[in-house]
């Protein structure tokens, strides 16, 4: 089932344009991540799908209703969904009071409460701090109680603006398990921001990437900010560092402009034994910075004075015989990069 | 040349009746001599005579301005005009006094159907007077004490009213035209000096029902004077002036604006310097 | 400077003597006052919230408006509520007039904009965020605006302490709506002003350390209840 | 009810006669109020900034004390600076009673505790971060107080508008240490007091209007210079 | 030359002690990360560093003069120490403002200002906010704009509590190379805190690890909560995981308690070819899942229903062959486990 389906969804700040989602479909039971550059939309997203800004264009449906930004409708869309805040604000209370909160407003049993807060504290490991005055806790202890209080109320939607951006590395790790167990066990249906890629990968579904309000079909890996190379003739490359010149694909170019973004598909780039004689350009050399296992994929990150990031299958990896340390040469297909914007 | 400037302090019914408004242009017209007017209760005026911040009082309450000259505070009384007092009440009079012309009687009346009456129980002039006439009817009064500490002493404050006066005997502690308003609004007895009475009668928005049912007991009488303030006391204080403005107020002049001042057709003071 | 003394002095034999009328005195004033702070309370803190939470036209010139009703008079007050309750009034047959109701009347006039206007910058300085974080929660807007009070409640306890001691401190209303009758609706300030008038100023002073006296109590018991919430 | 729209319609009037004595009340009343108003924000806005501020011994006793003495009577102040300020009290020779100063004596002591109240509301509602954040930018004592002065300054607005508001619309003081005198003196409010003891209510209730409609124009004043700041 | 020195440092909150640091020196012109669980009191230390709180007991020296906490002396050392919070707070104006503020406070010309802000907004990647209301923002913006209103000021010493935590990658980047540039150019003390150890590993010159208020020698990164092994007979064994039970060197071991924390060294966790008979015990296996390459060291994340982190040298690296992906077997002696607390 479709949870969310957004049509031509724009929101306005300040004559801004911020978001502009021309079709996006949430469905059920998943869990996506939200990947983008900062200041790229992606808590205002949220915000939106959370019910709790309305757009200023466009239409969403929730569950096959459209959703109207009334408030009288809003209330009840609200207790399917709940989001949590990038920087989250806990009521001046114990901590305790935090999470029973949203039980009283749904008027839970009082034994029942105590059980679902209990449950939800320990879960992220904060049971310790029941009594504590919830504006007095560290940042991560902050985050985590947040997402707690959110838990307990086990929403339809459930959505995580950096969920562990200020937790620390054992809690990382447990938070993430918890979203993977909930999502399987109560079906829930889960949104995340996060800058951490490989997390992205780990435990979602399926990877939405913002750039500038948009959504961008090719992934976030790798992009650029890049001029046109003025000494190329009759081609068209584009320089991303004082050293790499790169020839594109021109049926992948807009219009050219002084200064533009370009996007380097990950998945095709390989690398290559040695430079030879058949790619006589965008051949590139580079150290081997991190190898990482991302739900069946290897990503490679090296280090060519950019940093750039190579997705290839497990085969591919263990044939090319990658180690870390090692300074490889890999090719670009010019059809692999795209001018963003 | 310096400005001649005298500060006096005066019971509200000289400004609120209009006199003031007529008799001090004369005066300034006359002599030179402005007067900052500052118009309180009977008391809070001589308390202001004591304290020396004005240079003249203009009050009436004979009794308290003679004391007043004995302890030293003033130079002399100046007796300047009198209005009278009278009873008022509503026009269905269910007491039955109207045309009555003894006070005391009137009260005794009152007190008899405990018909509600309003009393300014301000310590004021007229609440002097009330005080006087509840103790003229012979009923049976109660007695008040205030107790207060002056200088470590104790002094005690007393006050009389018609015992077990309880639902009809309303004591408001206020200036007399809102006794009036009060008395109007209750449909209650009370006393009240003409002045005021005359102008609530018929120089207001909205004028009081009630009317006069008591009146021309000699008891009823209701002197002014002016004194001003002893340089003896108060070296500061502007006594030239203020003799000069006593002067004048006595003079053939100020007797005569005061006797020509109507308000709605109706005299409201007597002068008492010309007789 | 004698005075002073000598107003301490009064002012402790008064609270000690146990006076009846003095007593009853303090009585109307504390019932009086604490009606209208309640009412008012009542009234304005609700506004004060629909008119800090809501977006509507024209919510810059109703606070506006609110902000100059805080320099209503009260003798304007007094005549308003006067010309409808006095026997001509409309109001007239329920016989109001100088009863310890038509102070009541006047004063909550007074303060509701004293408590509607704190209310509202009380609510204004709460971040955004809380609201947020309660909606999301899933609380409806009567839950929602309690998250919010409570985080603004230091705000508006000022207001209503502020209001208290305007309403208690207060002597125009009480004298033209009350009418200052002894035994019925003398209040502590029409008392004193009655003693002003008649120049026992130290009387008068003293029932005015009695008033603060007491008003030092109410907020002591505010403290108390408020508790260490504050921390 | 003919009372209220007669008093609309001479209201009308006054205002577009342009009376002389209208005008010099009108000034009276503001010049007392203004001066008021601006030294009572002088002391009590760093008062209450201190008290926020600071932690000291005593802190709580001294804001209940505060608390307590929003609920002054004007009668107290009023008898309070009269002791001080007539011929008999030290300040005596400056012969200061029955003068504007005076009333500006008295409403400065009336409207500082107002002040300094919802100053220490506004400070103590601003996060601690704001002023740690000054700190660790280097700024002293002086300049991280602006930095919370301008974080609550609406607070504090509130504050100053509705000590404007209480001063120009407060009767007792005006009365008791300025004495109503007619060319000196007289205020708006002491003026109506007077008009309404003389019975003439609806130049009473009018002089209220001409009060509300100055006191409009100052807030609206106050609203533009804040300008869409707050947006 | 010693910029701060910590004797005795305690700080309590409501009678818990959150801080407790027996002797510390950080060194000038030093980068140093700080670690630690959430809570741990990282944020505490640098407050105090910040001279922004008062220690509970102790003695600080900076530049060996001791700091008394009397609010006329700590504004004057204010000024040479900078702290960028966790979740910063910019003042309800426009970022130039905000900027501007520590500059004005400085008594700096208006022309340098300028200079100045342009500068640090450019280093930030913020320039075209420059006019913007700064509490409109989002996260990560918010983030750089504070770290650009403290770098504007070139402090003597720059402490920065998670200064990257909601930045985009691409910026965190450029954030940390900005922080190791500032370091050798204007000879500036680095404090900062994070949650990512190779973050932390790669541009600090010394890792600081927080544990509970105190300060560990051995590291952080396997720290596990562990419970006796009730079924080991005369060995001390304890208990990480459901299938992982370690022996322990006995003389590493506190009083036995229900429940206590080990770190493991991840130095001394060696790769072995294949489990063998020299090493009976503590041999695990487990798949690996990411490698990294860390200022020289390799540091090898393996997956054996804990995450175990393997430090080791390139040559190690190389010599076992290990690649992202593979299972292997390693052995953990007893001696690299230590109980804390
Ligand atoms: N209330 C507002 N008024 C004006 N502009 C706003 C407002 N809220 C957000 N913006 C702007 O909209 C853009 C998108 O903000 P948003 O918070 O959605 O970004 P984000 O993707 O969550 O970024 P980050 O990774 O930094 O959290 C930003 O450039 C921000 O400055
Ligand atoms: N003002 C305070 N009153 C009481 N306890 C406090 C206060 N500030 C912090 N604490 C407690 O002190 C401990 C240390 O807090 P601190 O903020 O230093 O942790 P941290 O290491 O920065 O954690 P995080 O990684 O979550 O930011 C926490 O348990 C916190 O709850
Ligand atoms: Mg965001
Ligand atoms: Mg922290």
């Amino acid at each position: 089932m479709t949870v969310y389906e957004l049509h031509q969804l724009t929101k306005i700040y300040d004559e801004r344009t911020v978001l502009d989602i021309p079709d996006l479909k949430i469905k059920e039971n998943r869990i996506y991540s939200l990947l983008g550059p900062n200041g790229t939309g992606k808590t205002t997203l949220l915000n939106i799908l959370g019910f709790l800004e309305p757009p200023s264009g466009g239409k969403i449906t929730y569950r096959s209703k459209p959703v109207r930004f009334v408030e009288s409708e809003l209330q009840a869309l609200r207790r399917d969904v709940i989001l949590v805040d990038q920087f989250p604000i806990l009521f001046t209370a114990t901590v305790w009071k935090n999470l029973e909160f949203g039980l009283k407003v749904r008027k839970i049993s009082k034994g029942k409460r105590t059980r679902m807060i209990q449950e939800a504290l320990d879960l992220v490991g904060m049971r310790d701090f029941a009594l504590a005055q919830a504006h007095k806790l560290s940042g991560g202890e902050t985050q985590r109680v947040a997402l707690a209080r959110a838990l307990a109320l086990s929403p339809r939607v459930f959505l995580c603006d950096e969920p562990t951006s200020s937790v620390d590395v054992e809690n990382q790790a447990i938070i993430l398990n918890i979203l993977k167990r909930i999502n399987q066990t109560k079906r829930m249906t889960i949104v995340f921001t996060t800058h951490d890629r490989t997390q992205a990968r780990t435990i979602s579904d399926q990877t939405l990437v913002l750039d500038r309000g948009r959504l961008l079909e090719a992934g976030y890996d790798n992009i650029f900010s890049a001029v046109p190379d003025l000494n190329s003739l009759g081609e068209t490359k584009c320089v991303i560092h004082p050293n790499i010149s790169l020839l594109m694909d021109s049926h992948k170019i807009k219009p050219a402009k002084d200064r533009f973004r370009i996007l380097i598909d990950p998945k095709q780039i390989h690398p290559l034994r040695k430079a030879g004689k058949e790619f006589p350009v965008n051949v590139l050399q580079g150290i081997v910075r991190q190898v990482v296992d991302e739900n069946s994929k290897i990503r490679v990150v090296v280090d060519s004075g950019v940093r750039l990031i190579l997705l290839m299958t497990e085969k591919t990896y263990r044939h090319s015989q990658i180690f870390v340390g090692d300074s490889i040469t890999y090719y670009i297909p010019p059809q692999a990069i795209q001018a963003i914007d | 040349s310096e400005e001649k400037i005298l500060k006096m302090s005066t019971t509200t019914s000289t400004q609120a009746s209009g006199l003031l408004d007529v008799l001090l242009p004369e005066l300034e017209k006359d002599t030179g001599i402005k007067v900052k007017v500052i118009a309180k209760g009977t008391g809070a005026a001589i308390r202001d005579g004591m304290d020396g911040n004005v240079d003249i009082i203009f009050v009436h309450a004979k009794a308290r301005e003679e004391k007043f000259i004995q302890e030293g505070y003033g130079t002399k009384r100046y007796a300047v005009m009198h209005n009278d007092f009278v009873i008022l009440g509503p026009p269905n009079d269910p007491a039955g006094i109207n045309g009555l012309i003894s006070a005391a009687e009137a009260l005794k009346k009152i007190a008899a159907v405990k018909s509600a009456f309003i009393s300014r129980g301000d310590d004021s002039g007229t609440h002097t007077k009330e005080q006087t006439l509840w103790k003229a009817t012979g009923i049976p009064l109660e007695k008040k004490t205030d107790k207060i500490i002056k200088k470590g002493k104790k002094r005690e404050i007393t006050f009389v009213h018609p015992a077990e006066s309880g639902q009809w005997y309303l004591s408001i502690g206020q200036g007399m035209g809102k006794t009036l308003t009060v008395a109007d609004e209750k449909k209650a007895y009370t006393l009240a000096d003409r002045g005021t009475f005359i102008k609530y009668k018929y120089g207001r928005d909205v004028p009081i029902e009630l009317n006069v049912l008591c009146e021309g007991d000699p008891i009823l009488a209701n002197p002014y004077g002016v004194i001003p303030i002893n340089p003896k006391k108060h070296s500061h204080v502007n006594y030239e002036l203020a003799q000069a403005f006593a002067q004048w107020l006595v003079s053939d002049k100020g007797q005569s604006v005061i006797a020509n001042y109507r308000l709605m057709g109706k005299q409201l003071f007597y002068p008492d310097a010309i007789k | 400077m004698d005075l002073l003394i000598d107003s301490f002095i009064s002012a402790f034999f008064l609270i000690f003597s146990f006076d009846a009328e003095m007593i009853f005195i303090v009585g109307v004033s504390l019932k009086v006052s604490i009606a209208s702070t309640l009412i008012a309370g009542i009234v304005g803190v609700p506004a004060g919230f629909m008119i800090a939470f809501e977006s509507f036209p024209g919510k810059r010139i109703v606070i506006t408006v609110l902000n100059t009703l805080l320099a209503l008079p009260t003798v304007v007050i007094g005549l308003f509520v006067y010309t409808f309750i006095s026997r001509r009034g409309i109001f007239g047959p329920f016989d109001l007039l100088y009863t310890q109701k038509a102070i009541i009347i006047g004063q909550v006039i007074l303060i509701i904009p004293v408590v509607t206007v704190f209310t509202i910058t009380a609510i204004n300085r709460i971040d955004e965020r809380y609201r947020k974080t309660a909606m999301t929660l899933g609380a409806n807007r009567i839950q929602t605006a309690w998250v919010i009070f409570r985080e603004a409640r230091f705000g508006i306890i000022a207001a209503i302490i502020a209001s208290f001691g305007r309403v208690i401190s207060e002597v125009g209303i009480s004298m033209m709506l009350g009418g200052n009758i002894k035994g019925f609706t003398r209040t502590m300030t029409t008392a004193m002003a009655l003693e002003y008038d008649k120049g026992a100023f130290i009387l008068s002073i003293a029932l005015g350390i009695v008033l603060l006296g007491i008003s030092f109590g109410m907020n002591m018991l505010f403290h108390f209840f408020q508790g260490r919430s504050r921390a």
